[in-house]
């Protein structure tokens, strides 16, 4: 089985207002793509494209509105209201809303085991907890009966990693787990991601905006714009040879940890700010140096280029090889 | 202890624990009266305070002193049976409306909406107009009850509305908690502290309408209760003829009963509200 | 246009809906509760000591029954029960028969609906505009002073409060009329004497709503400012050196009165019931009066003609400040 | 040599709260001593709870209970006349405010007054203070302003929700630097953007500066942003800051344990060597560690650290730093 986790045709409109006034806003649209075993798969993309809106699809938090959700080769049916939570956990962006401020946070694990009935009795259940907490590099004395103040970002985003080890999954979804966590611990949270891969043989759909993180921990990596996956592929290819005009200027925008590559030239942000959910054509096409009529017309076509998925009319027109 | 010394600095809940004691002793000694309170002219009329009756007696010839602890105790009663009977449909109707969302939430927020909307006292009225000698103490109770809940369920429900978006929400669902796990572990305790604020208020609210549907003669005007102590009090003109300490007695002990569960919902509520007190405590570590 | 279909359109469909269910309710709640009117009425008759033979009871019964509406079934009841409703037909009144409910009720009208309006305009206004000071300068002693006079006051109930004024000012220093609109024998005219006369007997009632309308806002607004001026855009003001006065009044006001409008549709039902309680207690001509008068005499037509009207009126009043909020907030304007 | 614009001596900053009858004291700024200059852009680093958001309120004199001050002074160098920020009445301090010392926030999205078009907000700080100006000709000055700055005239008739975050926190800064203020503290200025949108933004706060030619103090988390615009930065930890230096010297050469974890912690494109957090949590400001706050945390740790704070060291004449490994190097050097 190479696929863990497969993502078909996904869409998403919601729909707001009353009964009199509907505004349909497309979250994603037609969004495909694959998570193979014991592998880091990265979405990313800016705030509004989507990616947090197909992490709670996949996790049924959602219905979507068109597509298809395959786990180990079963596809998901509506009825299943939260969805195999044991083979698929979550982490979530803030890690002090996580858990209730006005319990402690032993009593969700010792919940987790007895809803899924994880252990017999309370000694092996502390012993399970022990397991898990030892992974994330903490343990049962240092964490039974405190509250989630008592804790550092950090350390709670380790104690939610550890929850959702709880009942062994083989997929964790992590979304922006770092983003609100200081730059000097991040590291041991994505630290913790490669080894749920290598020895726990665990998948990650990893979904930030953080490009570096990315790059640092990920295997593949799919750029979603406004709905759409635009560049998918190794992080090696779509990260350090971008192909996508819209991946290049994010690529060029990340402010590197580094005085000697600073910014070089000037963005225009008045153009990025038009409206970009043109009802044709690529929705980059605002402001795409690189704009063609076409562009303008018709959606693109995802091609291969190098085994990377590109959603560009320049690569099917052939302008760029 | 911890936690009422705490609440002891507060000056609202100091006074108002201190009133509502002594009220509540006072109203406790009705078990031991040694008067019935709705037999006339037992004794001797229109007597001014002495020390054989401490506040008097009425010109129906009932002691006022007694007939004032009844009346507590019954106000008291109309009270608890409107707050705690209209906080069982107050709290499934906004847990249902703030966990279910959609159309669930727009059916019963438009029913409680009316219930705000409608001018209730007049609906009061028709219906005591109608039911004014079954009007016992337990109906009038339940009858509040059922007008009693709608701003409370509004208030939880927007409440639970935004824990439903709070990030513990999902870690419970995916802790394997179903929908009523989720309502009594996660919410319950924030939920609490506004239960327990709005159910005074509406116990406020029932003995103020209790005293007004006694003085418009809606209730069973033999049962003494605050307001039907100032019934009769008006109906022999007891301001015209002097006889101020018959009126003055239910009209201040009514008085401090309200500024008392006013305080003590307002102090009790200051001091639970978990985000305040975690805002507040949250905030100043961040700093 | 987004506005009317957003905004505009569930409001009406709301109005309606409300008026539709409340009148609903009145018709029905009286007809599943076990006393008969016609049977009160006529029992109402007897305490007070009228003597009825059995045949005039009949006729009685008859002549109720046709006046209430109760002929036919339940259904044909509250068809014809909505048609009397669009012609404006609430019936007549029994103990003042035969004059027509309608009337009595446009005659009452104008006292209420002055006092209301004028009370509630003046607590509301002065309630934000103190609240709005108090909550901005709210370290300060008057501040914390007036707090807990507003502590005080806050809690008493219409009845209670609307008492106390006239036990104050009507007995012990008599200084102001404690019944009535008008001295009894002035003819109405718009000249002074006859102006100051009703101001002077409005007095009272006006006092015990407006200072019982003042805390209450108050008490809102202040803590609602006092929330604002932890918010970022007072804060940033602050940093920016803007005047103190001009953050009061445009920043911390402008801004903490929105929710107020919003409070004051959702409280106008409970500020109408209170109105109509002091006027009880003032006997003052309004539709108070004239509920407790058809209450003591039992006419259960104008108990329910006061209802309806009143469901209509105050649903009328919510909608008109609902439709007016926009007018103070952008972001509902253009979105 | 350049000419100091803002100096803090042994600056001390707490905290003073009480918690139902708890005293409790947040040691929130801790002996800061900063000597910033005219014309350049100072960066400060720290994580979420080291005190620089309130180094940042001691420096622009917004010190409100609960927050005290409580040794030490701020100084302004204002036409070449110090200023003890402590001695001014409120309203000096008032009309200081915008002209000598502006301020750009964090999140752009709550700071402007939501009921009132952005023209009544320019009204609103260009009439408190510049005095003798109609409505009109505030109103051409602020436009005239955003021209310049490349923002489109139609802004100034909207209402803050109707702009993007990128165009608020853009309207924003303007507004910040319309009284053409000496020094500027933006505050996290583009946490909340987009990659994109930073850039611009950090484009045009920069664009602001090289043409006023004066100083911003740039707080933020992302030692990304500070590498591409600051000109020194000083690292703060547990409201102290502990090393100094200029841009290019922080990321090439840190030398306190600190700072190497926190430079050597970030991931780089096109480098996937392993790379490891500083170990631990940051402490908490309200229980601080005796001596250097960092020991509990710092793996070469030496038993003077854990009762002495160290003094700070000139490692170079524009590089200091405040740890007893450098020291020790230095005096075995010596």
């Amino acid at each position: 089985m190479d696929k863990l986790l497969e993502v078909k045709n996904l869409t998403k409109v919601f729909s707001l207002g009353s009964i009199s006034s509907r505004i349909r806003i497309t979250a994603t649209d037609d969004v495909s793509f694959y998570i193979k075993p014991a592998e880091i798969f990265t979405l990313a993309g800016e705030s509004g494209c989507g990616k947090t809106t197909t992490a709670k699809m996949i996790l049924g938090f959602e219905e979507p509105t068109a597509g298809a959700i395959i786990h180990k080769g079963k596809l998901r049916t509506k009825k299943e209201k939260v969805w195999f939570t044991e083979g698929i956990q979550a982490i979530f962006q803030d890690p002090f809303g996580t858990f209730n401020p006005l319990r402690t946070v032993d009593r969700y694990f010792f919940e987790t085991i007895q809803n899924f009935k994880l252990a017999g009795n309370k000694k092996t259940a502390v012993e399970l907890i022990d397991r898990k907490l030892k992974a994330v590099g903490l343990s049962y004395e240092e964490f039974a009966g405190k509250y989630p103040n008592e804790f550092s970002g950090g350390q709670l985003q380790r104690i939610s990693i550890a929850r959702s080890l709880l009942t062994d999954p083989t997929l964790l979804i992590a979304d922006e787990p770092v983003s609100m966590v200081d730059a000097s611990l991040r590291m041991s949270i994505v630290n913790l991601f490669k080894k749920l891969k290598e020895e726990f043989g665990m998948s990650v759909l990893y979904i930030t905006h953080d490009l570096a993180t990315a790059y640092y921990v990920s295997d593949r990596i799919a750029i979603m714009f406004r709905g759409n996956i635009v560049e998918m592929g190794t992080v090696e290819q779509v990260l350090m040879q971008p192909r996508h005009p819209y991946t290049q200027m994010l690529r060029d925008s990340i402010p590197e940890a580094d005085p000697r590559r600073r910014w070089r030239g000037r963005v225009n942000l008045n153009e990025t700010e038009r409206e970009e959910y043109l009802k044709q054509g690529c929705r980059y096409a605002g402001r795409c140096p690189l704009v063609m009529d076409v562009c303008r017309q018709e959606v693109p076509a995802d091609i291969q280029v190098d085994n990377v998925l590109v959603k560009c009319h320049n690569y099917s027109e052939g302008v760029i090889a | 202890m911890k936690v009422l010394r705490d609440l002891l600095r507060d000056y609202r809940f100091t006074a108002s624990f201190i009133i509502l004691c002594i009220l509540l002793a006072y109203s406790s000694l009705s078990f031991f009266s040694p008067i019935d309170p709705t037999v006339w002219v037992a004794i001797a009329r229109d007597q001014p305070p002495s020390s054989q009756h401490l506040l008097g007696t009425d010109s129906r010839g009932i002691d006022i002193f007694w007939s004032g602890a009844f009346a507590i105790r019954n106000s008291l009663i109309v009270a608890l049976v409107a707050g705690v009977v209209s906080r069982f449909i107050t709290i499934p109707v906004a847990m249902l409306a703030g966990y279910k969302g959609g159309m669930t939430d727009r059916v019963l927020m438009f029913i409680s909406d009316s219930f705000l909307v409608i001018p209730l006292f007049l609906i009061i009225v028709l219906l005591a107009v109608l039911i004014r000698e079954n009007l016992s103490l337990v109906t009038l109770g339940l009858l509040l009850a059922c007008f009693g809940w709608a701003w409370d369920a509004r208030v939880i429900r927007s409440e639970i509305l935004s824990l439903r978006e709070r990030g513990f929400t999902q870690t419970a669902i995916l802790s394997g908690s179903g929908t009523m796990q989720l309502a009594l572990k996660e919410y319950m305790p924030f939920v609490t502290p506004l239960v327990f604020a709005t159910l005074i208020n509406v116990m406020a609210w029932a003995i103020g309408l209790e005293i007004t549907l006694a003085i418009l003669g809606l209730i069973k005007l033999d049962i003494p209760t605050l307001g039907t102590m100032i019934f009769w009090a008006l109906s022999y003109q007891a301001i015209l003829l002097g006889r101020w300490y018959w009126l003055l007695t239910p009209v201040i002990l009514s008085v401090l009963l309200f500024i008392a569960l006013y305080w003590l919902s307002v102090s009790s509520s200051e001091y639970l509200d978990p985000r305040s007190r975690i805002q507040r405590v949250g905030q100043s570590l961040r700093a | 246009m987004l506005f009317i279909r957003r905004y505009l359109i569930p409001r009406l469909i709301q109005y309606v809906l409300v008026i539709f269910v409340g009148i609903t309710a009145v018709f029905f709640i009286p007809r599943l509760l076990p006393t008969d009117p016609v049977a009160r009425t006529i029992a109402e008759l007897r305490s007070r000591g009228s003597y009825l033979d059995p045949a005039s009871i009949d006729a009685m019964v008859a002549d109720l029954t046709e006046m209430y509406g109760l002929e036919g079934s339940s259904f044909d009841q509250y068809i014809a029960f909505w048609q009397r409703l669009f012609r404006g037909d609430f019936g007549v009144s029994f103990f003042q028969f035969p004059t027509p409910v309608i009337q009595l009720i446009k005659a009452a009208l104008p006292w209420t609906l002055g006092l209301l309006l004028v009370t509630t305009a003046i607590a509301w206004t002065a309630g934000i505009l103190l609240g709005g000071v108090a909550g901005y300068f709210n370290r300060q002693g008057w501040s914390r002073a007036l707090d807990v006079l507003a502590m005080v006051v806050r809690p008493m109930p219409y009845y209670v409060f609307a008492f106390i004024l006239l036990l104050l000012f009507g007995y012990i220093f008599p200084l102001f009329p404690v019944a009535g609109g008008a001295s009894i024998g002035r003819q109405p005219s718009f000249s002074w004497p006859y102006i100051s006369d009703v101001l002077r007997h409005a007095f009272l009632p006006a006092m015990s709503l407006i200072i019982l309308g003042v805390t209450a806002w108050f008490q809102t607004m202040k803590l609602v400012v006092q929330n604002l001026n932890a918010a970022d855009f007072v804060q940033y003001a602050r940093f920016g050196g803007i005047k103190e006065r001009r953050i009061v009044s445009r920043y911390v006001i402008r801004n903490g009165m929105l929710p107020q409008i919003t409070a004051l549709a959702l409280l106008i039902g409970q500020i109408f019931s209170g109105a109509l309680i002091t006027e009880i207690v003032f006997t003052y001509p309004g539709l108070g009066t004239l509920l407790y008068n058809a209450i003591m005499t039992g006419d259960y037509n104008l108990i329910m003609g006061i209802t309806v009207f009143s469901i209509v009126a105050i649903t009328t009043a919510i909608l008109v400040i609902d439709l007016l909020y926009p007018l103070f907030d952008p972001r509902i304007r253009y979105n | 040599m350049d000419k100091i614009i803002l100096t803090t001596r042994q600056l001390k900053a707490f905290y003073l709260l009480d918690i139902h009858g708890r005293q409790k004291v947040v040691k929130a700024v801790n002996e800061v001593e900063l000597e910033i200059l005219e014309n350049e852009i100072y960066g400060i680093a720290g994580e979420s709870g080291c005190g620089k958001s309130t180094l940042l309120k001691t420096l622009a004199a917004v010190v409100e209970p609960p927050l005290r001050q409580l040794e030490g002074k701020v100084i302004y160098h204002i036409n070449g006349e110090e200023v003890d920020v402590s001695t001014l009445g409120d309203e000096e301090m008032r009309r200081l405010r915008w002209e000598f010392v502006s301020y750009v926030p964090q999140g752009s999205m709550n700071v402007l007054n939501p009921v009132v078009k952005l023209k009544d907000t320019y009204h609103d700080f260009i009439s408190s203070h510049v005095k003798g100006k109609s409505q009109e000709e505030t109103f051409r000055m602020a436009k005239a302003y955003i021209a310049e700055l490349g923002l489109p005239a139609e802004i100034m008739g909207a209402y803050p929700h109707q702009l993007s975050g990128g165009m608020r926190q853009r309207v924003t800064i303007a507004l910040a630097t319309l009284l053409r203020p000496k020094i500027i503290i933006a505050d996290e200025p583009t946490t909340a953007l987009d990659v994109i949108v930073q850039r611009g933004v950090m484009q045009l706060l920069k664009d602001i500066q090289q043409k006023l030619q004066n100083t911003i103090i740039l707080v933020t988390h992302d030692m990304g942003v500070h590498a591409n615009v600051a000109d020194r930065i000083g690292i703060m930890y547990a409201g102290k800051i502990v090393e100094e230096a200029p841009t290019e010297k922080i990321f090439s050469q840190p030398l306190h344990p600190y700072t190497q974890f926190l430079i050597n912690s970030l991931p780089k494109f096109g480098d996937k060597t392993p790379r490891q957090s500083v170990p631990g949590s940051p402490p908490s400001l309200a229980d601080l560690p005796t001596g250097c706050p960092f020991h509990p945390r710092c793996p070469q740790v030496l038993d003077i650290c854990k009762e002495q704070m160290p003094a700070y060291i000139a490692a170079a004449a524009d590089h200091k730093v405040a740890c007893w490994l450098v020291e020790e190097e230095n005096g075995q050097a010596a």
